[in-house]
């Protein structure tokens, strides 16, 4: 039954400046990278990550998550998923490239995928380093390289600067990616000239979040983020002809970036 | 053996994509003809954009879903874009194209209709939409509005105009009587059965809109009674929707009085080639019981 | 912990036998009471017996049934014999009698009415029967006429006069209207959805009245959007009634501003016993969430 | 799903000059003494005993059972059921006590019941001759006692004269019963003053058919014969005040014998 379960908020985590952690009082039995439709009664239902079985973390950019950050413990809210597809370990070596909140779904995967014996190497980017995620929980089950625009730790520069540095001395079986569009589709770029397959994880105005009401359908084909993403392999994000081009808006307006 | 001719446009099937579905966009529309649908029936499009209302939009109920999505389109500028990147694919499928559309009133109505008409095999009057105030059913529940919308769109256009129907009304034949008098060239029933859902723990309505339109299973035997009784009272040809996931509902609409049909919520049931399955199901049934398409179009009056 | 008060009665519990279920005898209303009902609704009672439509009356559909019995009843002199037969064993139970009535007109009610008054707790107009041509939903269709139907009865009688309400219509805050200024103590939402059932092999309609009403889950939205209306509306008390199965339903019902709720097609999903279980349910909903039933009613709406 | 199943009628057997015999194309998992609706489109539907897993022998009585009478191989009937209870075999030796069309689900029991090596007796009753049914099915597997009204066969003279007489030579340690529910009545009598235990075969105008439109409720108790029977035990059989004193029309109206 595709309907919000109520969950209660039994702790709140200040991850940054501008990121929270919801953690609920309830397990879902997610894949990494799958998301769910939260409800807060009353504002508006919009989709999110989980970064645990049991949380969300979400980064304050509207009036949505301001909401959301104004939550207390015992506060509760409706979660509807998870819905999706998700990232998929194949090979023994994977490049991790985040950023931002992006870091959400990637660190799910990280740890997923660590326990299944393979190597991977995360690039973790952001901002400056206050707004860096999940640096201790990156570091327990993956190599870290930090990156940030100000310099404030790590690298100063872009992930897919550091990206196309690493790929001069390593090869990987596999890059996977979520972070701004444009990030994204450099690393697309990157993977697609270095031959290494790469999975994406889009995000597109969303309102049904099951396939039905065609919001985030993306040209050319009509595939549905919701739906058929929001992790697109490569091969597949070739029919996506708008990636990193535009998206739309509530009433189907396209929004260049 | 399913071709079929409405108002003199020919359908390869009589299966049809329902407005509100999937076709936001142009490459959705594509999407769902390459799932076997005789025609695609757009998202109701108006004259500015319209972002709809906020979510939820969208609630699963026992037996289908809640909705009110509030009509989000970009308008019709815009939704011509759309509708001119895929119209080539279309037409090689052999897929027509119901531009849907609302206004708040007979001008509204006029212009979107006369931008569109260039671009569409036919227009679906949405005089139904139980969950925007203003627009849709406001009209469709008022036998004058409805009339006068009807005309109006019927006076500047020369492709075939359906107008959908809603079943929130004491009677349905008197409002059909309206439109159908206006001239609109047939009928389409029905749009979704208004309803609420209030979650006991969140002690809310679910939907932003607090209430919206019933869709899918639970609604059949509501759009199969309004076929029923526009096809008693009325001559112009009528497209069921409400609730059909299989060829043989659509076979009871069909024999209820329906020339055509439109799935909605089957898409979610059955994937986005649930036209195609249909098709093949009437098929079946129209061999093992000797019959053709034509004969069993309002079979159960006879 | 689920005494209610309706109009100076009071309730051991705010679950109901719904009318058209069961209570065509005295002894099946025993047997209901038993089933742990706080009340139970009688079936429709005309001035003369009526043997309904002939059958079939009922067929299952996705989310509950749709039937068209036609109102069949004894007549209210010998539904009398009926209550009379059983009216000590409700009592020590402490079960209340509500006596549903119908009538062609005004006259009829008023004198249905008279007749049934001493021997039932409250009466139920049944201006919302939506298969039984002249009677049910004929009036209650149209306000003029509902209006003039519950004021007649009101005039005749002391004890407390509901009026169920049909969800066919355009409007049903119209209709409350017309009713609650006729003086009416108490809503009750909703009767039957009208739908329609063909067997695509026999290629008929199912009901021998070809068409009838729907009941069971897949109405429940409907109900609840019902519901919420009446409360935005009026102040008299609301009986909540459409495919409640659970207490999750029935609270839901109340949140939308029932005080109390009716079950029919939930006995056959349940058993006879579905009051007592409906109770219970209700019962644990209420500690979890440390609330009192007078905290429920309406709460969605706060 | 409570709906008719469309079934087509594979042949037609004159048993009687009043019943027919109709086998359709489609076998019911019916116990013995349960019962069907049966539809006739356009005409009724009507509550009817299996006379086996793919028949129904119909007495031609009213204006349905004509409409029926006149049905031709080929045409179609719905068929809703199989619906309540049945005869239970318990006991190693039954009497079977039949009167006119009550013999249908009479065999079905007798039939079941023999195969698990029950000795039974079958008290056959008919107005005359050509009235007696299933005369051959009932030989095959019982012993078989048969009584007219007229004396054209067997013994002249009522069933229940008939059990009177064997019940003062043999004892028996269950007994059946269908047919008019005055002969019913007696028998249910006999057998308590032999104290053997009795189970009866009731009717009763039906709708619903499953115990939710309370037409067939008999009083005291509002015991419903669609679903609480048609086949009672005697010990509840006590509950049913109005047995053998009257019956409900359509309308609720009591009719009494």
């Amino acid at each position: 039954m595709e309907k919000p379960v109520i969950c209660k908020i039994k702790e709140i985590i200040k991850e940054s400046p501008t990121v929270k952690t919801f953690i609920i009082d309830r397990d879902f039995d997610f894949k990494p990278g799958q998301f769910a439709m939260l409800w807060l009664p009353g504002v508006d239902e919009k989709p999110f990550g989980f970064s645990s079985k049991n949380s969300f973390s979400v980064a304050k950019v509207g009036y949505f998550t301001k909401k959301m950050h104004e939550l207390k413990e015992g506060d509760i809210i409706g979660v509807r998923g998870p819905y999706g597809t998700y990232f998929e370990p194949i090979g023994d070596k994977i490049l991790a490239v985040a950023g931002g909140i992006g870091a959400v779904p990637i660190i799910t995967a990280v740890e997923d995928f660590s326990k299944q014996g393979i190597e991977i190497t995360t690039i973790l980017g952001a901002r400056s380093k206050d707004e860096l995620l999940f640096l201790d929980r990156f570091e327990k089950v993956s190599r870290l390289e930090i990156c940030t625009d100000d310099g404030s730790f790590g690298f100063k520069g872009f992930t897919t600067e550091k990206m196309k540095e690493i790929l001069k001395e390593e090869r990987f079986d596999l890059i996977i990616t979520c972070g701004p569009e444009i990030m994204m589709k450099k690393v697309v770029d990157i993977s697609n000239e270095h031959n290494i397959p790469v999975q994406v994880s889009m995000e597109r105005y969303m309102k049904c979040g099951i396939g039905i009401c065609g919001q985030c359908c993306v040209d050319d084909e009509g595939l549905c983020v919701c739906k058929d993403g929001p992790v697109f392999w490569g091969d597949k994000l070739k029919f996506i002809k708008e990636f990193g081009k535009y998206k739309r808006d509530a009433s189907g307006k396209k929004v260049y970036y | 053996m399913l071709e079929i001719d409405i108002c003199g446009i020919k359908f390869k099937n009589p299966v049809f994509l329902a407005s509100g579905i999937m076709g936001e966009t142009g490459s959705a529309l594509k999407r769902i003809a390459k799932g076997g649908s005789g025609a695609v029936v757009t998202k109701s499009v108006g004259l500015y954009p319209n972002p709809g209302h906020k979510n939820p939009t969208i609630v699963e109920v026992y037996g289908g879903f809640l909705n009110a999505m509030g009509l989000p389109n970009p308008g019709v500028d815009e939704y011509i874009e759309e509708i001119k990147s895929v119209k080539k694919d279309l037409e090689k499928m052999g897929v027509r194209v119901i531009g849907s559309i609302y206004g708040k009133d007979e001008k509204e109505f006029m212009d979107v209709a006369k931008k569109i008409e260039s671009f569409v095999d036919a227009i679906e009057l949405n005089i139904s939409c139980p969950h925007a105030k203003g627009y849709g059913a406001t009209i469709g529940q008022n036998p004058e509005m409805s009339y006068n919308v009807c005309a109006a769109v019927k006076d500047v256009v020369k492709i075939p105009v359906f107008a959908k129907l809603t079943p929130n009304v004491s009677d349905i034949v008197e409002i059909a009587g309206a439109v159908v008098e206006a001239g609109v060239d047939g009928l389409v029933a029905i749009n979704t059965v208004r309803g609420m859902v209030i979650d006991i723990k969140a002690k809310k309505p679910i939907l932003s809109n607090k209430f919206g339109g019933l869709s899918g299973k639970a609604i059949k035997p509501v759009g199969i009674k309004a076929v029923w009784d526009l096809y008693e009272n009325f001559d112009v040809p009528i497209i069921g929707v409400g609730g059909i996931m299989s060829g043989e509902d659509a076979i009871e609409y069909m024999m209820a009085g329906a020339s055509a049909v439109q799935v909605g919520s089957g898409v979610y049931y059955r994937g986005y080639n649930v036209f195609k399955k249909i098709c093949d199901e009437i098929c079946s049934f129209l061999k093992e019981e000797n019959l053709t398409l034509k004969e069993i179009v309002g079979l159960a009056h006879r």
